[in-house]
């Protein structure tokens, strides 16, 4: 069980979370073509090393949060509210 | 033999653990023996002169006391309806029922020993170069195969007797309580950590246990520190099964009162790792005989059950543990005929048999003695499991001829004792104070300052496997022939190899057998063991139980306020996601019926609903709904659809405007906790600068449906201080008000039903109040509860459709037809651009009422369109409607066949085909809607 | 029309009192672990920033809780507040509440959940094995409060202490308080656990 | 080019080496890695393996490396649990996995490897409404295709699994569950060691320890890969990475639709044989069966979280233990033995990736999911005939890496929540 530093409630067990994944900037509904918004849609980076993503603490603070994971080791090197600057590591 | 007679208990030992004054009596394989409080199965079977105790797996070769302690691969038993039961851990118990497994139909006589007698034919892997033709017979051969299954039985009968799990949360977790982890535990305990301390066995003391007096006065006087100290929790009979991310570990308590295991879950800052050394076997021709045992199960059985395991001994040893078991044996009136020290030029060549047990030794100088006790005394392996676990690389020493730790230790994860190194008693504590401290260091303030003292292993003879071959992997079968032959055939890196083979794959998962393993296969390759390595360490460390592992189970359940009212009427229940609600109450038709002409009432409450308070709540309305909601007023309620990115429908609902800058919304029950965190995650991560505050209110609220020609009546019975009429509160329209004298009550004029009916939201501790008296004042009316069927057919009568049953995973916007509610002139909203893309194409399903030709016929849900072979849609919803007395659908279908009067030809189950009209609307009762406005 | 009822979602099992509106057990138990519904309790949901006038004057951070005259206000979220007062009291206790409204929110959610409280010596036992939170009588002291799975619920937790026992309020969705009451009961059974009834104090 | 001589495998052969003592000749040659091949795949899994297979004996092309950073099989196609069945929802689905399983039955002859296929009947159980009406819409969309499959009640399922509990008081009832009597399972291992000596035979190379760092590319076309064996050059080069696919596709310049979550599963030590059929449970998020061997072998729902770790999760076997004993509470003295994982490359639409992609000449076969293992043999047929014929065959037409920017997704996300 992975623990997961939430900025707000502290370390808690990632069973807590709801995982979303790399969070995507949305195209411009007027303007996008098809192809922008596939990728959009489907094209998700998928690195194996360090990887920012978002997380929603659902049985928590019911905050969404960023972290940066690594994908191989699982290791947290920070986590951070959404619109805020520094935070937990 | 296995019935052999008389006691071999010899007399008292120092360290004895059993009670000569309880006796305990047990049966094995259906005799009565007896044994004392405190032995184990094996000590009481050896004290019995028991000798065989099991059969080997493939060859069904006579197998005994091997290693002596819980990983004995020839020590597996069942236990009354316990398979795989560990017979040299496991203790006795009066009237236990204790047989061998997997022999037929007896121990002495065992049908499957023939295969020793194929055994050159039945190498490793053969039935992969068998059995391929004619494919036909394969399912016989299989039948054949899984007779070989090892293992004991289950009963069908048997049940899950839930054992609590439980969470804990020390500084410092010890794993081993001899000597380095009683010392560590002591360490860190005074460095002021509070210390778990978990060790395997059923008391404290490891290897000092049945060691000498001088170490046995070690281990009391440590045991007693433990004891008395404030900071240390011990568990004994307790394993730490795994480690798993970032130090949480599983921990296994065993020989509880009422259930057999349970699991404690421990997130520990540190971690200490003290599991001692485990005696590994020596690979020659008649290592497996019953007979030949480790000098380690020798000292047990001797030091700690006084039992006599054998008559006349060998000792063949590359270590003083060996010579410690000569000594032992000695003590206890066992003729030690010959010691063959490794260090000192002795070898062994093979042991030899007379009638299936050990009868002698032929040693490497050529002589032959004989004996019926071959002790070996090989060398160590290192359980480094829980280091594996870490992450950590052990490599190998080749002077001390074992694995230890790797340099790349995890810094929160510490290692001492045997797995570390050896030394005196001295050093070993020594060690173990120094790692104690560090892991409290690390656990309550993060860096580590003290020093361990140096500490490795001493020079030890690579015993591994002699000239002769031998069993390499007891409880697969696997001999040195078996992997020598697969690394020959190409099956040469360890994993290849564990894989053809299928060495280490067994109960003792490598504990014992992976060394030799890698020794023989490096030696095929012409490699070092370094260089072979091993296979993978993994999870759990011994194997646990189904029951520990799923403890008491925690499915939240859902009810509403009214559910005692349900079960006490009739109502049966369905499962809906986590709610519990009634499908009907015992005729679902005649509850239609009673609605469609005059009164019914039906719990909604696990209706999803949200209210949302702010200046932006319109903003988040138009975002997420594909309709508009700008104009929507106060008072007014209006149906939506969400859809996701990609267009998809994933939930509907009507959202009311209460006040100024006041909603609340509703949505599908099982879609409310997906709609919620959908709405939380644009508005925290999207937009979080719009004033919207959502507070969840599902519970909040009992909801109940009044619905019915007769329901406007009926609430008038309730309610005075809100005008019910038709002109003051119009079809989708809310107003809040007082009902039945409970204030506060939300009322909307919608409904699933097609009838006119009122929604009503009561605050949910009167719930049960408001239904009774609805239920009450409507008897003169007739009134009826109804349930989710008659909702189902009404619902389907008056043609809406359901979110995940008329829709699915692909289904977007306009292929349900609500082309009237998207609107592609809104800015944005979530999905616009696949669904003007949907709109632009026209591509999709459409979904479409479907009347069969004949009305009698209801064809199942999920019955395909087929013309021509290809699949053009399918029925996704059909009931027998009683209010049109014939049969209607809403299916999904092509384009092409989406026009009214098309006839399709709909595929029952059974193969029938069945015609079908296309009709104009989805609904089939009032289209119009005149009753809902009335 | 009689006086409406409002029940609790825990079955009572015994005689029953009014308090108000609300039928609670009168039932008065004792044991090494009690476990009381209170779910009858007053409870009003704020969500407001920390920074804001409201946030400041409800002097209570998250994850801790603050006791205003007989209110118990719990820091349930970062901007949210769970208070907690006798029953019947949602009026007087949304009076009293200090400072303005702004952006946030005020909403009654007593009949929205369910309340119990756990008290006794062997509670903390009982708390190890229904979640994963560090519930130590050190690490989770008195007038400490956290929002986490337990029982497979989201649940808030305070610690409030009575008479110097360590006492736990623990508050859930409405419609699983059945559930949450036996899964408490089932796990103190090895411990002796009582029910009682609805506390004289009133909470 | 040395040609392996392949012995055959029987009983006779068996018998003689018994007596004789004589040794069996290598499954697969340890050659040197050559400069040039005309196809390089890369991965030692059912999909490469398959693919080299087919295309030397159906295509005639041999000058064939198949290379793999680990061992024949180090991949999923080692750690899965080899659920073979044809049920899937979709009419291109079905089609395409009725294939494979076809080509499974008469493996073991084909290969001359007895890959111990076992068709004993697959159970997809339902504890809803909303999914028994998934498990008749799966049945009929079968039954359209002449696959064999049907929703059945609690009773006959009792019959099938006489350990499983279906009373109707349980917190999940059985309502009923789909049967697919041609599904069950097949020891995986020898289906990658089958195909891998029969390729070898044919003279395609198997080099292990070989992992590829880089793909050469020139003008939009692939030119070979880079590998720590040194570069190969290659006018094809197939990616067969499963979960590592987006990784080698990065290296071309390839981007795919595919997040890497890791699926675990686990071991029970054995016991006496009780368990015939494969029962899976999509609500409860488990499926069970029982290898000849006597142990039972289970498997869940994905990792939460993309990721390439293959470290086990307690939580895994926890809820495991728990759901299982739902079904079936009479094994709770059963003992877990191990646990694993392996990599699963996931797809929107839970469906595969086969095909060509922008780079001329760099083919793909991924996205397989949890579910690839079964489709070893139809996918190695297809990318063999693609690969030497330069065309898309019918039978994978519906699963091109073009389909997720065309807004064609071959959905079996409906029935995909368990999908073995
Ligand atoms: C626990 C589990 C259970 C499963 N159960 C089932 C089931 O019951 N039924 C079913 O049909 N499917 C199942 N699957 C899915 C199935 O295992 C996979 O879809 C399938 O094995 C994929 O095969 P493959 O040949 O494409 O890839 P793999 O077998 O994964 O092979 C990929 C290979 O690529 C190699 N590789 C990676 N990177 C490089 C590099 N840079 N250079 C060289 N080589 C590289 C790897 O070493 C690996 O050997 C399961 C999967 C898992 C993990
Ligand atoms: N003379 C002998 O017979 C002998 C035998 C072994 C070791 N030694 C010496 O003693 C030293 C070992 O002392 P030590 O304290 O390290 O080991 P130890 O063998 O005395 O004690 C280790 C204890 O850890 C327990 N254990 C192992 N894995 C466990 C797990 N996962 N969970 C819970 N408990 C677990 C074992 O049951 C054992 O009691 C070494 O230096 C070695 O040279 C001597
Ligand atoms: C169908 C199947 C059955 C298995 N049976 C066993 C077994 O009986 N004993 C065992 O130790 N491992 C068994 N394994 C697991 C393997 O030992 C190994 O863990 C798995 O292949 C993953 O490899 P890794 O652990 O080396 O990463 C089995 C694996 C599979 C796929
Ligand atoms: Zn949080």
């Amino acid at each position: 069980m992975i623990l997961i530093p939430c900025p707000n409630c502290g370390p808690r067990n990632s069973s807590e979370f709801t995982y979303e994944g790399e969070n995507k900037e949305r195209p411009n509904a007027a303007t996008v073509t098809k192809a922008q918004w596939r990728n959009y849609l489907y094209l998700k980076n998928n690195p194996l090393g360090w990887t920012t993503e978002t997380w929603y603490h659902s049985s928590g603070c019911k905050k969404f949060l960023v972290a940066e994971r690594h994908t191989m080791t699982n290791e947290i090197r920070s986590t951070k509210a959404l619109g805020q600057q520094g935070g937990a590591s | 033999m296995s019935g052999a007679q008389g006691s071999s208990r010899g007399a008292q030992r120092l360290g004895e653990v059993v009670d000569r004054n309880r006796t305990i009596t047990f049966t094995f394989n259906g005799k009565k023996y007896k044994g004392l409080e405190g032995d184990t199965i094996i000590s009481a079977l050896t004290a019995n002169g028991v000798k065989i105790v099991s059969r080997s797996w493939k060859y069904h070769r006579r197998r005994g006391v091997m290693s002596g302690n819980y990983h004995d691969p020839n020590c597996h038993f069942q236990v009354n309806d316990e398979p795989n039961v560990r017979g040299a851990h496991r203790r006795l118990e009066e009237g236990m029922v204790v047989s061998t497994q997997n022999v037929s139909p007896s121990l002495k006589f065992d049908i499957g020993a023939v295969n020793q007698k194929l055994s050159r034919f039945l190498t490793a892997g053969f039935y992969y170069k068998t059995f391929i033709k004619p494919e036909r017979l394969w399912p016989t051969y299989e039948k054949v195969l899984q007779r070989f299954a090892g293992g004991g039985k289950v009963a069908a009968t048997g049940h899950h007797v839930p054992a609590d799990k439980r969470y804990a949360h020390p500084d410092v977790l010890v794993a081993g309580g001899g000597p380095s982890g009683m010392s560590a535990a002591l360490s860190a305990a005074d460095a002021g950590s509070n210390v778990l301390l978990v060790e395997e066995e059923y008391e404290l003391g490891g290897f000092l246990r049945w060691g000498t007096a001088d170490e046995l006065a070690v281990a009391q006087s440590l045991r007693e520190k433990v004891a008395a100290h404030p900071k240390i929790t011990t568990l004994t009979n307790a394993v730490v099964a795994g480690r798993y991310d970032q130090n949480w570990v599983s921990v296994i308590e065993r020989g509880l009162p009422v259930v057999m295991e349970s699991l404690i879950k421990v997130r520990t800052a540190t971690l200490v790792a003290a599991p001692g050394l485990i005696e590994r076997p020596y690979v020659f021709e008649g290592n497996d005989l019953p007979g030949v045992m480790l000098s380690t199960a020798v000292l047990r059985l001797v030091n700690l059950y006084a039992v006599k395991p054998g008559e006349r001994a060998v000792v063949f040893t590359g270590n003083d543990s060996g010579i410690a078991a000569a000594e032992a044996l000695r003590g206890i009136g066992v003729d030690v005929v010959q010691v063959v020290d490794a260090r000192h030029g002795g070898g062994l060549v093979r042991a030899t048999s007379s009638r299936g047990v050990l009868s002698g030794v032929e040693l490497s100088d050529g002589s032959k003695v004989l004996c019926d006790l071959l002790v070996v005394a090989a060398g160590w392996t290192a359980p480094t499991t829980l280091l594996n676990l870490s992450g950590n690389h052990p490599v190998f020493d080749e002077a001390g001829a074992r694995f230890v730790p790797g340099p790349d230790l995890d810094d929160t994860v510490f290692a001492t004792g045997g797995l570390v190194g050896d030394g005196t008693i001295d050093e070993i504590l020594a060690h173990g104070a120094a790692v104690g401290r560090q892991a409290s260091e690390r656990a309550t303030n993060g860096s580590v300052t003290t020093v361990a003292p140096a500490f490795s292993p001493d020079p030890h003879l690579p015993l591994f496997f002699g000239t002769t071959k031998g069993i390499v992997d007891f409880s697969e079968d696997v001999s040195s022939k078996d992997l020598l032959t697969a690394a020959h055939e190409g099956y040469n890196s360890v994993e290849l190899l564990k894989r053809y083979t299928t060495a280490t794959m067994g109960p003792a998962q490598g504990k014992l057998e992976t060394i030799n393993t890698v020794a023989v296969l490096a030696s095929a390759n012409g490699e070092s063991i370094e260089e072979t390595g091993t296979t993978v360490w993994r999870p759990p460390y011994v194997p646990i139980t189904l029951g520990a592992l799923a403890g008491r189970s925690y499915e939240p359940v859902r009810y509403s306020p009214m559910q005692a009212w349900h079960e006490s009427h009739g109502g049966i229940n369905i499962v809906a996601g986590q709610w519990m609600r009634p499908e009907h109450y015992g005729d679902a038709a005649k509850e239609v019926s009673t609605v469609r002409s005059g009164v019914g009432i039906i719990d909604v409450t696990p209706l999803g609903k949200f209210e949302l308070k702010g200046t932006d709540v319109t903003k988040l309305l138009n975002l997420v709904y594909v309709n508009k909601w700008s104009k929507l007023e106060v008072g007014a309620v209006r149906y939506g659809v969400m859809c996701g990115e990609d267009g998809v429908i994933f939930d509907d609902g009507v959202t009311g405007h209460l006040s100024e800058d006041r909603y609340f919304m509703s949505t599908t029950s099982s879609g409310a906790a997906g709609v919620y965190a959908h709405l939380e995650s644009w508005l925290q991560t999207g937009f979080p600068e719009w004033d919207v505050t959502i507070t969840n209110v599902t519970s909040a609220y009992a909801s109940i449906n009044i619905a019915g020609p007769q329901s406007r009546e009926l609430l008038s019975k309730l309610v005075s201080d809100v005008d019910l009429s038709n002109e003051a509160f119009p079809y989708m329209n809310l107003r809040t008000g007082t009902i039945a004298g409970v204030p506060g009550c939300h009322m909307w004029r919608i409904g699933f039903t097609g009838e006119l009916s009122f929604e009503i939201h009561v605050p949910a501790g009167f719930g049960a109040y408001v239904w009774e008296t609805l239920m009450e004042h409507g008897a003169d009316f007739g009134i009826t509860p109804f349930g989710l069927e008659a909702q189902r057919i009404m619902r389907l009568e008056k043609g809406h459709f359901i979110v995940g049953q008329d829709t699915d995973g692909v289904t977007q916007g306009f292929s349900a037809g609500i082309d009237w509610l998207i609107k592609l002139d809104k800015d944005d909203f979530i999905g616009k651009p696949e669904l003007q893309w949907q709109h632009d194409s026209g591509a999709g399903f459409r979904l479409v009422g479907i009347h069969p030709n004949d009305p009698k016929q209801v064809p199942t849900e999920a019955s395909q369109i087929v013309i021509d072979g290809i699949i053009q849609g399918r029925i996704t919803s059909s009931r027998f409607s009683p209010t049109l007395n014939r049969s209607i659908c809403l299916g999904l279908v092509v384009p092409a066949l989406a026009v009214a009067g098309t006839v399709v030809p709909i595929r029952l189950p059974n193969g029938t085909i069945i015609q079908g009209t296309v009709m104009e609307h989805h609904a089939s009762y009032d289209h119009e809607g005149a009753k809902l406005r009335g | 029309m009689a006086n409406p009822t409002a029940r609790s979602p825990i079955g009572v099992n015994g005689s029953t009192k009014q308090l108000g509106s609300w039928e609670v057990s009168d039932a008065t138990n004792s044991g090494p672990v009690t476990l009381a519904d209170v779910s009858a309790a007053t409870k009003i949901l704020v969500v407001a920033d920390v920074d804001s006038a409201r946030g400041a004057a409800l002097n209570c951070a998250f994850q801790s809780t603050h006791r205003i005259d007989n209110a118990l206000i719990v820091g349930a979220g970062p901007g949210e507040w769970l208070v907690l007062a006798p029953a019947g009291q949602t009026p007087t206790v949304i009076e009293a509440l200090p400072g303005d409204i702004g952006r946030g929110d005020l909403v009654d959610v007593t009949h929205g959940g369910t309340l119990l409280r756990l008290t006794g010596n062997d509670a903390v036992a009982v708390m190890s094995r229904m979640c994963a939170i560090n519930v130590g009588l050190d690490a989770f002291a008195d007038g400490s409060a956290f929002r986490s799975s337990f029982a497979r619920l989201v649940c808030d937790v305070a610690r409030d202490d009575v008479n110097g026992v360590p006492s736990y309020l623990i508050h859930a969705d409405r419609s699983s308080g059945q559930y949450l009451f036996d899964s408490i009961m089932a796990v103190g059974e090895t411990f002796g656990i009582r029910v009682t009834g609805y506390p004289v104090a009133g909470l | 080019m040395s040609r392996n001589k392949p012995v055959k495998y029987s009983a006779l052969g068996l018998f003689k080496r018994g007596l004789s003592g004589k040794e069996w000749p290598r499954v697969w040659r340890d050659v040197d890695l050559k400069k040039t091949y005309d196809v390089v795949i890369i991965g030692a899994g059912v999909h490469g393996l398959s693919t080299a297979y087919y295309l030397a004996k159906n295509h005639g092309v041999k000058n064939v490396a198949v290379v793999d950073r680990a061992y024949v099989g180090g991949g999923g196609s080692g750690r899965n649990t080899a659920i073979l069945r044809s049920n899937y929802l979709t009419p291109e689905g079905v089609r395409f996995y009725d294939r494979s399983v076809d080509l499974y039955r008469h493996l073991a002859a084909d290969l001359n490897f007895n890959v111990m296929f076992a068709p004993r009947g697959h159970l997809t159980l339902a504890h809803n409404d909303g999914a028994l009406r998934t498990m008749r819409w799966r049945a009929e969309v079968n039954k359209v295709q002449g696959i064999d499959s049907e929703v059945i009640g609690p009773e006959e399922i009792k019959k099938l699994v006489p350990y499983m509990d279906v009373s109707d008081d349980t917190r999940y009832p059985i309502l009923g569950a789909l049967y697919h009597p041609p599904g069950g399972i097949i020891r995986h291992d020898a289906v990658n060691w089958g195909y891998a000596r029969a390729a070898d035979a044919m003279g395609v190379e198997i080099h292990q320890k070989t992992e590829v760092l880089g793909i050469n590319t020139a003008g939009g076309k692939v030119t070979g890969v880079r590998t720590n064996r040194g570069d190969v050059s290659a006018p094809i080069v197939i990616n067969c990475t499963a979960g590592w696919a987006t990784l080698i596709a990065d290296m071309a310049g390839v981007k795919l639709p595919i997040i890497t979550h890791p699926l675990q599963a686990a071991v029970t030590e054995p016991v006496q044989m009780f368990l015939s059929s494969v029962v899976v449970s999509g609500s409860l998020h488990v499926y069970v069966s029982q290898t000849d061997r006597g142990e039972l072998v289970f498997g869940a729902s994905t990792d939460p979280y993309a990721a390439y770790s293959m470290r086990s999760s307690l939580e895994f076997t926890e809820e495991l233990a728990g759901h299982v004993l739902e079904l079936m509470p009479s094994i709770s003295k059963m003992r877990v033995l191990r646990q694993w994982s392996g990599l699963c490359d996931i797809t929107p639409d839970f469906s595969p990736i086969m095909g060509f992609t922008e780079v001329e000449g760099f083919l793909v076969d991924v996205g397989w999911g949890t579910y690839g293992f079964k489709a070893g043999p139809a996918s190695g047929e297809a990318m063999a005939q693609l690969a030497a014929t330069n065309k898309t065959p019918e039978i994978i037409s519906a699963f091109d890496l073009a389909r997720f920017e065309e807004g064609r997704l071959a959905s079996e996300r409906g029935a995909a929540a368990v999908g073995h």
